[in-house]
C-alpha cells in the first residue's frame, strides 16, 4: 500500500512543480491557464495520495473535501481569466481596427 | 461576545448578496453596511484587551474537526484598519463612479473583497485561509476590470490574477505538507505541534513564497505597479492599503507563531534583506515615476519593504518589552501606512478625475483649484514618509531604536535612505502641484467637495490621529504578546 | 493635570487654532483673516507674559503625554525656553502686521497665513520641548511648515530654492533623528535638565557620545547655518520679505542655534561636554563661520543675500558662546539670540520696504534712499550700527559679554581677535550701504509708484521697522532693568552652572 | 495483489506523459486536447485512489467544463510560435530548475509517507453519526467544514460576477445538424435525471451539490454546442436570484441557528439531514447557473446589471 | 475448473482486448482522418460492447450489469454523432 501512496504522491509533486514553472514561463494566456490547472491537479493528486489508506479501506475524507473545493476554485479562476482574456483580445482587435481605419 | 466575530465575518457577504439582488439599493446599503462594520470592529478592538483572544467554533465542532473564527489583538487592529479604509473608500467610490451602471457592477465585487479580507483576518484554519486568499485574489482581479476600458488595465488585472493563482497554489502545497505531517489544519493546535523537520522547513518555504507573491516582495513584485496604477482609484486604494497588508499579516502569523522553531536567523535576515531592497528600489522607482498612480504603487512596494525589515529585528530581540515595543511599532507602521496610502490614492483619484490625467509634470495650478485634496495628499505624504506628526514617525523611531538595540544597525541606514528618497518623491509631487497653472491647461470645473472629504478624513487620521493616539496599540498588544500564548 | 500643565498647551494652540481656521477660509475673507491673526498673536503674547511671570517665581509648567511606551511628548517651560518663546511671540505679532501690509493684493493669502501660524506653533513648541524626542518632532514640523512659505510665490526659482532648502533641512532632520534615537537607546528618556543629564549616567561609552554629539550638532547645524551646511540660507531669500524676516532671522535659524544650546547645556551639560573635548571643534567651526559669513557678505550686491550671509555669521555667535566654558560667555551667547533677532528683523523689514515701495533689491540701487524714505532708513541705520556693535544698541552687549567670558575662560587669545575681526567686517559691509543711502544723490527709482500715501509707504509697512529698531535701542539702554533679556539670561546662566 | 502496482505504474506514467504533452506540445490546440485527455485520466486516478466524489467532480468540472472553456477560447487565427534561441535557453534553465525542485519535494515526501498514524478520519467517523449525513465527504463539506464550502460558493459567485461584468455571452456556433439534435434530445433528460440522482445520493454515497451542479452545467454546454437552441429566457431578476440562491440559503440557515443560541452553521441534530439537503439543492441550482454563465462567457441578456436605466447598452 | 460463466467472461474479455488492439493499430496506421474515424467509431464500440458484456456477467447484482449495458448504449449514440460531426467538419475543412 505504501508504494502506491508514494508513487502517486511523487507523480503529483512532479506534475505540480513542472506545471508551476511552465505557468510562470509561458506567455500565451491559454498556455498559462492550462499550466496552472495542471499544477493544481498535480497538487490535488499529492493531497489525495496522502489521504489514501489502501485498496478497500475508506480514505481520509478531509483531503477529499479540500480537493473538491480546490477543483471548483480552479475552474472559477480559469473561467474568469479566460473571460478577461477574451475582453482583452476584443479591445486589442477593436483598437487595431480603429488604427487600421484611421491610418 | 463571539457573536461580534460572526457579525464581522458574515455582514460583508450578506451585503454582497443584497447588492447583487437589488443593485439600485447598492449605494445606500453599502454606506450603512460599512458604518456597521466600522462600529463592530471598534467594539472588537475595545473588547480584546479584557480577554486575550476571542474565538467562535463554527458549526459547534471542536477546532480539530471544524473551523474556528478567532481574533487576537494583531487581527483586531487589522480588522479595524480594514473597516476604516473600507468605510472611507466606500464613501469615495459612491461619488467617484458617476455612471450608476459601473457602480452597480462594483458593489457586489466590492463586498466580496471585503468578506474575503475579514474572513481571512478572523480565520483560524490553514485551508480556510487558502480559500479566503483565493477569494481575495479573484475579487481583486475582477475589481481591477470594473470600468476599465483600456487594454493595459485588463492586462495588468490578468497578470495579477494568474500570479495570484500561482501564489495560492504554492500556499496550498505548503498546507498539504503541514497536514501530511501533523494531521490537523487548526492554527492554534499547530502552534504547539510544529517542530523543526525537513517537511516543516519545506512547507514554511512553500507557504512563505506563496504569500510573498501575494504581498509583492521584491523578486516577485512585477505585477503590483501595473495592477495598482491601472485600477480605478477606490479599488487601487483598497488593494494597496489592505490586500497587500493582509497577506503580510499571514506571513507574520506564520513566522512568529506557527513556525518559530523552524525560522532560523539566516531566513529572517534574508527576509530583511529583500525588504531593504524593496525599500530602496521601490522609492527609487517612485521617484522616477511620471504618473501619480505609478508613484503611489511603487511607494507601496517600498513601504512594505519596511515591514519586512522589522522581521529580522523582532527575531533578534530577546523576549520581553523591547521585542513587544518593536512588534507594536510593526503593527503601527502597517496600520498607518494602510490609512495614509488609501488617502493618497483617493486624493490622486480626485486629481485625475478633475484634470483628466495624472502626469506629475502637468499638475500645475491644481493646488489652487483643489486645495482640500492637495492638503490631504500632502498630509498623507507626511504620514507615508514618516515625518513627525504622523504615527509612522513613531514607528520609524522604534524601527531605528530597535535596530540599534538588536545590534543590526544596517537596517537603520536603509530606513534613513528610504525616508530621504520618500521625501524626495513627495516633494516632487507637491512642488509640481504648487507651481502656477501652465497656460495650456483648460479651466475645469472644481470637483464635487464630497469627493475630497474621505481622503482628507483618512489623511488627518493617519497624521494627527495615529501620531498622538498610538499608545493603545502597544497597550492591547502587551496584554497578550503572541509568543506568551504558547 | 495641574492647571499649570495647560498653559504651555494653550500657548501652542493660540497659534495652531487660528492657523487651521485660516486654512479653511477662502481668499476673499480679508477682514476675518486679519482679525484671527491679530487675536491669535495678542492672546499668545498675554499667555507668554503669564508664563514669564510664573517661571520667574519658579513654578513648574509641564504637560506630559505618552505617545508610545518610553516615548513621552513633553512640553516643559523653563527659563531658557521662555527666552526663545517670548522672542518669537513678540516678533510674530510685529511680522504678522507687516505681512498683512506686504501681501496686500497677492493671491493665496489664506494658505500663506495658515502655514505662517503653523510655523510659529512649531517654533514655540520647539522652544518648550521638554525632551529630545519632542524637540525632534517640532524640529521636523518646522521644516514642513516653512517649505510652503519659501515656495509661496510659485515662481520656478522659488520652487527650486524651496527644494534646496528642504533637501538640506530634511537631511539635517534625519541626522538629528539618528543621533537622538542612538542617544535614547543608550541613555534612556532624555528629559532636559538644568546642567545636563549625561554627566551622571554611569557606564556610557565616550566615543559613542562623541559620535552622537557630532550627529546632533550636524543635524542642528543645518538650521543654525554652520559653515558647510549653510548653503540653503542665501537661496531661501527668494521667499517674500515677511517670510525671510521672521523665518530666517528668528524662527528657523534660531531653532538650530537654540537646539545646539539645549544639547550642550541641558543634555550633555557644559562641564561634561568640556571633558569629552567636543566643545573645542564646535567653537572653532563657529568662529570660522563668523568670519566666512562676513567675508561672503562683503561681495553680495543683492541686499537680502548680504543680510542672509550676515545672519550666517551672527548666529554662530550663539554657538561660539555656548562652547566657551563660563557663565559670562553663556550670557553673551544667549543674549545675542534675542538681540540679533530684534536687529536682523529690522534690517529685513527695511529691505522689504525698499523692495515693495521703490523696487530696490540691490545695494547699488540704494543711492539716496535715505532722503526718499528717511524713517525706514533711520531704522535700518540703527539696526546696522547695532550689528556692528556700537554701544547704545543691543548688539554691543552680547559681543562685550562674549569677550569678557572668553577672557574669563582663558580662551581670549583666539576669541577676541575673531570678535574684533567680525565687527570690522560688519562695519565693512554695512557702512557703505549707509553712506550710499544717506550721502549719495537719489537716482531714478525702478518702481516709483506715486500712490497716495502721506508717509513713505503704507503705514503697516512703516511702523514695524520703527518698533523693532526702538526695541533694539531700548533693550540695549535698559539692559539692567528687571525683565530685560540680559537680566533673564543671567538668571538662566546661574541655574545652568549649578 | 501483485498486479496493482502495474496498474499504478501505467497510470502514473500516462499522467506524466499527458501532463508533459499538454505543457510542452507545439501548438495551443494540441495542448488543449492533451489537457482534456489529462483531465479524464485524472478522473480515473481519483477512482483508483478511493476518491469517487472527486472522480465525479473531475470528470464533470475538471475535464468537461474547463476543457470546453479552453476549446471555446482557442483563438481561430493560430499564431505559429517560433522559438528564438534565447527562449530555448530559458526553457532549458526552467526545466532544470523544475526538475531540481521536484526532486527536493519528492525527497521531503519520502520522509512523510506513509501517512497512517494519527488518522484524522477517526475524528470524522467518530462524529459522523450526528452530522446528519452518512457519507463522510459530504459530512465534512457541508457540516464540519461548512464555512469553507460557503466561502467557496462565494469564490464561484465572485468569478461569475467578474465574467458577467466583462462582456456579452459568446455567439452560439452554427447549427450542427439533425444528428446532433437527436443526441441532445436523448442526452438532456438523462443529464437532468443524473443531476437529481447525484444531488439526492450525496447524503449516502459519493455525490452532492458540486457534482450535480456540474452535470447541469454540462447540459447547458451541450445545448450551446448543439447550435444554440433558444436558452430558457431568464429575466434579469430570475438570473440574479438563481446566482444568489445557494449562498443565501447557506448563510440564512447558518444565521438562523445563531438566533437559537447555537454557533454559526450549526444544524440541530434532528433536522441536520433535511437542512443539508435544502442547502444542497439551492447550491446545485446556483452552481449550475454560475458554471454555465462562466462557460458562456457573459450574460445572454441585453444589459447587466440593471435593465432600463443604463445609458450604455452592451449589445 | 472454470465455471461456464467465468469461461465465457474470460473469452469475451480476451476478444475485447484483441478488438481494442486492432482498433488502436488501425488508428495509427490508416492514412487520412476519414478512415481513422472507422477505427474510432466502429471498432472501439465493438470492443467496448464485448468488454461491457463480459463484465456484466460477473457483476454481483444484475442491476449493475444493466447499468454497464446502459453505458454501452450511451457510448454508441455519442460516438456515432461524434463520428458524423468530425467527418462533416473534415469534409467542410477539405472543401474550403
Amino acid at each position: 500500500m505504501e508504494q502506491a501512496q508514494l508513487m502517486f504522491a511523487a507523480t503529483g509533486a512532479l506534475i505540480f512543480v513542472f506545471g508551476l514553472v511552465a505557468g510562470l514561463r509561458d506567455d500565451s494566456l491559454l498556455g498559462r491557464i492550462i499550466a496552472i490547472n495542471i499544477s493544481g491537479v498535480g497538487l490535488f493528486l499529492l493531497l489525495v495520495a496522502l489521504a489514501y489508506r489502501g485498496l478497500c479501506q475508506a480514505a481520509d475524507p478531509i483531503p477529499h473535501a479540500l480537493v473538491l473545493t480546490g477543483i471548483v476554485v480552479a475552474v472559477a479562476a480559469s473561467g474568469l481569466a479566460i473571460a478577461i482574456g477574451r475582453k482583452l483580445d476584443e479591445l486589442r482587435n477593436s483598437s487595431h481596427r480603429r488604427e487600421g481605419d484611421s491610418s | 461576545m463571539s457573536s461580534l466575530l460572526v457579525l464581522i465575518a458574515t455582514l460583508p457577504l450578506m451585503t454582497a448578496l443584497a447588492c447583487l439582488l437589488h443593485p439600485r439599493g447598492g449605494d445606500q446599503l453599502s454606506l450603512v453596511a460599512s458604518m456597521i462594520q466600522l462600529v463592530a470592529s471598534v467594539l472588537l478592538v475595545t473588547e480584546l484587551p479584557s480577554r486575550s483572544s476571542l474565538s467562535h467554533a463554527l458549526g459547534g465542532w471542536a477546532p480539530g474537526l471544524g473551523i474556528a473564527l478567532g481574533a487576537d489583538p494583531l487581527a483586531g487592529w487589522l480588522v479595524l484598519l480594514c473597516a476604516l479604509v473600507q468605510f472611507a473608500t466606500t464613501l469615495y467610490a459612491r461619488f467617484y463612479f458617476c455612471d450608476s451602471q459601473a457602480r452597480y457592477r462594483l458593489w457586489p465585487l466590492w463586498w466580496l473583497l471585503a468578506s474575503a479580507l475579514y474572513a481571512l483576518l478572523l480565520s483560524g484554519d490553514l485551508f480556510n485561509l487558502y480559500v479566503t486568499l483565493e477569494l481575495l485574489g479573484l475579487s481583486a482581479a475582477a475589481l481591477c476590470t470594473v470600468g476599465a476600458a483600456k487594454a493595459e488595465a485588463l492586462e495588468a488585472a490578468l497578470r495579477y490574477l494568474l500570479l495570484g493563482l500561482i501564489g495560492s497554489l504554492l500556499y496550498l502545497a505548503g498546507v498539504a505538507l503541514v497536514y501530511a505531517e501533523y494531521g490537523t489544519l487548526d492554527v492554534s493546535a499547530l502552534r504547539t505541534l510544529i517542530s523543526s523537520s525537513p517537511a516543516s522547513l519545506a512547507s514554511l518555504v512553500l507557504l512563505s513564497s506563496g504569500l510573498m507573491i501575494k504581498c509583492a516582495l521584491v523578486p516577485l513584485h512585477f505585477w503590483l505597479p501595473a495592477a495598482h496604477s491601472s485600477a480605478p482609484a477606490p479599488v487601487s486604494a483598497v488593494l494597496s492599503a489592505l490586500v497587500v497588508k493582509v497577506a503580510f499579516y499571514l506571513l507574520l502569523r506564520l513566522w512568529f507563531e506557527l513556525f518559530t522553531p523552524v525560522v532560523t536567523s539566516a531566513f529572517a535576515t534574508l527576509i530583511g534583506l529583500l525588504g531593504a531592497i524593496a525599500v530602496i528600489w521601490g522609492s527609487w522607482q517612485a521617484f522616477r515615476a511620471t504618473r501619480l498612480k505609478l508613484l503611489a504603487a511603487y511607494s507601496t512596494l517600498s513601504q512594505m519593504g519596511y515591514l519586512f525589515m522589522f522581521v529580522p529585528i523582532v527575531m533578534a530581540l530577546p523576549e520581553g518589552d523591547t521585542r513587544q515595543f518593536a512588534y507594536g511599532a510593526l503593527l503601527l507602521l502597517a496600520v498607518s501606512h494602510g490609512i495614509a496610502k488609501a488617502a493618497l490614492f483617493m486624493g490622486i483619484g480626485s486629481l485625475q478625475q478633475h484634470l483628466g490625467h495624472d502626469e506629475i509634470d502637468r499638475l500645475g495650478g491644481s493646488a489652487r483649484k483643489l486645495p482640500v485634496t492637495l492638503f490631504a495628499i500632502s498630509l498623507a505624504g507626511v504620514a507615508l514618509v514618516g515625518l513627525p506628526p504622523s504615527g509612522a514617525f513613531l514607528a520609524k523611531w522604534a524601527l531605528i531604536s530597535s535596530s540599534l538595540v538588536s545590534g543590526q544597525w544596517w537596517w537603520m541606514l536603509v530606513t534613513l535612505v528610504g525616508t530621504l528618497l520618500a521625501a524626495a518623491y513627495l516633494v516632487r509631487v507637491l512642488g509640481a502641484a504648487f507651481a502656477p497653472t501652465a497656460a495650456a491647461e483648460p479651466a475645469l470645473p472644481t470637483c464635487r467637495l464630497a469627493l475630497q472629504q474621505p481622503a482628507l478624513l483618512l489623511a488627518v487620521l493617519a497624521t494627527f490621529g495615529l501620531g498622538f493616539a498610538a499608545s493603545p496599540v502597544w497597550d492591547t498588544l502587551s496584554l497578550s504578546p503572541p509568543e506568551v500564548q504558547r | 493635570m495641574s492647571t499649570n500643565a495647560w498653559l504651555p498647551l494653550l500657548i501652542l494652540w493660540s497659534s495652531l487654532v487660528p492657523g487651521l481656521i485660516i486654512f479653511s477660509l477662502d481668499e476673499s475673507r480679508q477682514r476675518l483673516r486679519t482679525a484671527l491673526n491679530l487675536i491669535g498673536a495678542i492672546t499668545k503674547l498675554l499667555l507668554v507674559a503669564g508664563l514669564i511671570w510664573g517661571v520667574y517665581r519658579e513654578l513648574l509648567f509641564e504637560f506630559r503625554w505618552t505617545l508610545a511606551p518610553g516615548l513621552d511628548f513633553v512640553l516643559h517651560a523653563d527659563a531658557l525656553s521662555v527666552l526663545f518663546v517670548s522672542l518669537s511671540t513678540l516678533l510674530w505679532l510685529v511680522t504678522t502686521i507687516y505681512a498683512i501690509g506686504y501681501l496686500e493684493h497677492s493671491p493665496d493669502r489664506s494658505r500663506f497665513f495658515g502655514f505662517f501660524s503653523l510655523c510659529v506653533t512649531a517654533t514655540v513648541g520647539l522652544a518648550m520641548a521638554g525632551n529630545l524626542f519632542t524637540f525632534v518632532i517640532f524640529y521636523e514640523a518646522l521644516t514642513l511648515a516653512t517649505y510652503p512659505l519659501v515656495a509661496h510665490k510659485g515662481t520656478p526659482e522659488a520652487i527650486r530654492g524651496a527644494r534646496i532648502y528642504l533637501g538640506y533641512t530634511l537631511a539635517g532632520g534625519v541626522l538629528l533623528l539618528t543621533g537622538a534615537v542612538w542617544l535614547r537607546t543608550l541613555a534612556g528618556p532624555l528629559d532636559f535638565a538644568q546642567g545636563g543629564i549625561l554627566g551622571d549616567i554611569p557606564g556610557l561609552d565616550p566615543d559613542a557620545l562623541r559620535w552622537i554629539f557630532l550627529l546632533l550638532v550636524a543635524g542642528l547645524g543645518v538650521k543654525a547655518a554652520l559653515f558647510p551646511l549653510h548653503g540653503w540660507l542665501p537661496r531661501a531669500m527668494v521667499a517674500p520679505a515677511p517670510v525671510s524676516a521672521l523665518l530666517h532671522a528668528v524662527a528657523v535659524v534660531k531653532a538650530g542655534a537654540f537646539g545646539i544650546v539645549r544639547v550642550v547645556y541641558d543634555v550633555y551639560g557644559v562641564e561634561f561636554s568640556g571633558e569629552l573635548g567636543v566643545l573645542m571643534p564646535l567653537g572653532a567651526l563657529a568662529a570660522f563661520t563668523i568670519i566666512y559669513g562676513s567675508v561672503r557678505a562683503l561681495s553680495q550686491d543683492h541686499l537680502k543675500k548680504r543680510l542672509a550671509y550676515s545672519t550666517v555669521s551672527q548666529v554662530s555667535y550663539i554657538a561660539l558662546g555656548a562652547t566657551i566654558l563660563g557663565p559670562l560667555a553663556t550670557i553673551g551667547g544667549l543674549v545675542h539670540l534675542v538681540h540679533q533677532g530684534v536687529m536682523k528683523i529690522t534690517l529685513f523689514f527695511a529691505a522689504g520696504n525698499y523692495a515693495e515701495t521703490l523696487g530696490v533689491h540691490r545695494v547699488s540701487e540704494m543711492n539716496g534712499v535715505g532722503r526718499r524714505m528717511p524713517v525706514t532708513t533711520a531704522a535700518f541705520t540703527v539696526a546696522a550700527l547695532g550689528m556692528i556693535g556700537l554701544p547704545p544698541v543691543a548688539g554691543f552687549f552680547s559681543k562685550w559679554y562674549l569677550g569678557l567670558g572668553a577672557l574669563e575662560a582663558g580662551a581670549g587669545a583666539w576669541v577676541i581677535p575673531v570678535l574684533l575681526a567680525s565687527s570690522a567686517l560688519n562695519a565693512a559691509y554695512f557702512l557703505p550701504i549707509l553712506y550710499r543711502a544717506w550721502f549719495l544723490p537719489a537716482g531714478p527709482w525702478p518702481l516709483e509708484n506715486h500712490t497716495h500715501h502721506r508717509g513713505e509707504t503704507r503705514p503697516s509697512l512703516q511702523w514695524p521697522p520703527m518698533v523693532t529698531a526702538a526695541l533694539a535701542v531700548l533693550v540695549g539702554t535698559f539692559a539692567a532693568a528687571p525683565f530685560s533679556p540680559l537680566e533673564w539670561v543671567e538668571l538662566i546662566a546661574t541655574r545652568e552652572y549649578r | 495483489m501483485m498486479l496493482w502496482w502495474v496498474v499504478d505504474l501505467t497510470l502514473c506514467a500516462l499522467m506524466i506523459a499527458l501532463a508533459a504533452g499538454s505543457l510542452f506540445a507545439a501548438t495551443l490546440r494540441r495542448r488543449v486536447i492533451f489537457f482534456i485527455a489529462f483531465g479524464l485520466l485524472t478522473a480515473i486516478v481519483w477512482a483508483r485512489l478511493q476518491a469517487p466524489d472527486l472522480a465525479l467532480a473531475e470528470a464533470a468540472i475538471g475535464a468537461g467544463l474547463t476543457g470546453a472553456l479552453l476549446l471555446a477560447a482557442l483563438p481561430t487565427a493560430q499564431p505559429t510560435e517560433h522559438k528564438r534561441d534565447a527562449d530555448r535557453l530559458i526553457e532549458w534553465v526552467s526545466l532544470l530548475l523544475a526538475a531540481l525542485l521536484a526532486v527536493v519535494l519528492i525527497a521531503v515526501l519520502t520522509t512523510l509517507l506513509p501517512v497512517v498514524d494519527g488518522d484524522p478520519s477517526l475524528a470524522v467517523t467518530a462524529r459522523l453519526s450526528d452530522a446528519g449525513v452518512s457519507h463522510p465527504v459530504t459530512a465534512v463539506l457541508l457540516n464540519f467544514r461548512a464555512w469553507d464550502t460557503l466561502l467557496e460558493l462565494a469564490v464561484l459567485l465572485c468569478a461569475t460576477i467578474g465574467v458577467l461584468n466583462l462582456a456579452p455571452a459568446r455567439k452560439a456556433p452554427r447549427h450542427a445538424g439533425a444528428l446532433a439534435d437527436t443526441l441532445i434530445r436523448i442526452l438532456l433528460p438523462l443529464l437532468i435525471l443524473t443531476a437529481g440522482y447525484l444531488l439526492w445520493n450525496g447524503a449516502f454515497a459519493p455525490g452532492g451539490a458540486f457534482q450535480a451542479g456540474a452535470v447541469l452545467a454540462a447540459a447547458t454546454v451541450v445545448l450551446h454546442l448543439g447550435g444554440g437552441v433558444r436558452l430558457p429566457p431568464f429575466s434579469l431578476a430570475q438570473l440574479r436570484g438563481l446566482l444568489a440562491l445557494g449562498l443565501l440559503l447557506f448563510l440564512s440557515v447558518g444565521l438562523v441557528q445563531l438566533a437559537f443560541g447555537q454557533a454559526l452553521l450549526q444544524y440541530p441534530l434532528a433536522w441536520a439531514g433535511s437542512l443539508i439537503l435544502l442547502i444542497e439543492t439551492g447550491a446545485t441550482l446556483s452552481i449550475a447557473t454560475m458554471l454555465s454563465l462562466v462557460y458562456l462567457g457573459g450574460h445572454p441578456l441585453r444589459d447587466w446589471p440593471v435593465a432600463g436605466d443604463s445609458r450604455d447598452r452592451e449589445i | 475448473m472454470f465455471s461456464p460463466g467465468e469461461l465465457i467472461t474470460a473469452l469475451l474479455l480476451l476478444s475485447a482486448i484483441v478488438v481494442f488492439a486492432a482498433g488502436t493499430l488501425a488508428l495509427l496506421r490508416l492514412p487520412d482522418p476519414l478512415c481513422r474515424l472507422h477505427a474510432l467509431t466502429k471498432i472501439d464500440n465493438l470492443g467496448f460492447g464485448l468488454l461491457a458484456a463480459g463484465l456484466a456477467l460477473i457483476q454481483p447484482t444484475w442491476i449493475d450489469g444493466l447499468k454497464l449495458l446502459a453505458i454501452w448504449t450511451l457510448i454508441l449514440c455519442s460516438s456515432t454523432t461524434n463520428g458524423y460531426l468530425i467527418a462533416h467538419h473534415c469534409v467542410w475543412e477539405s472543401r474550403r
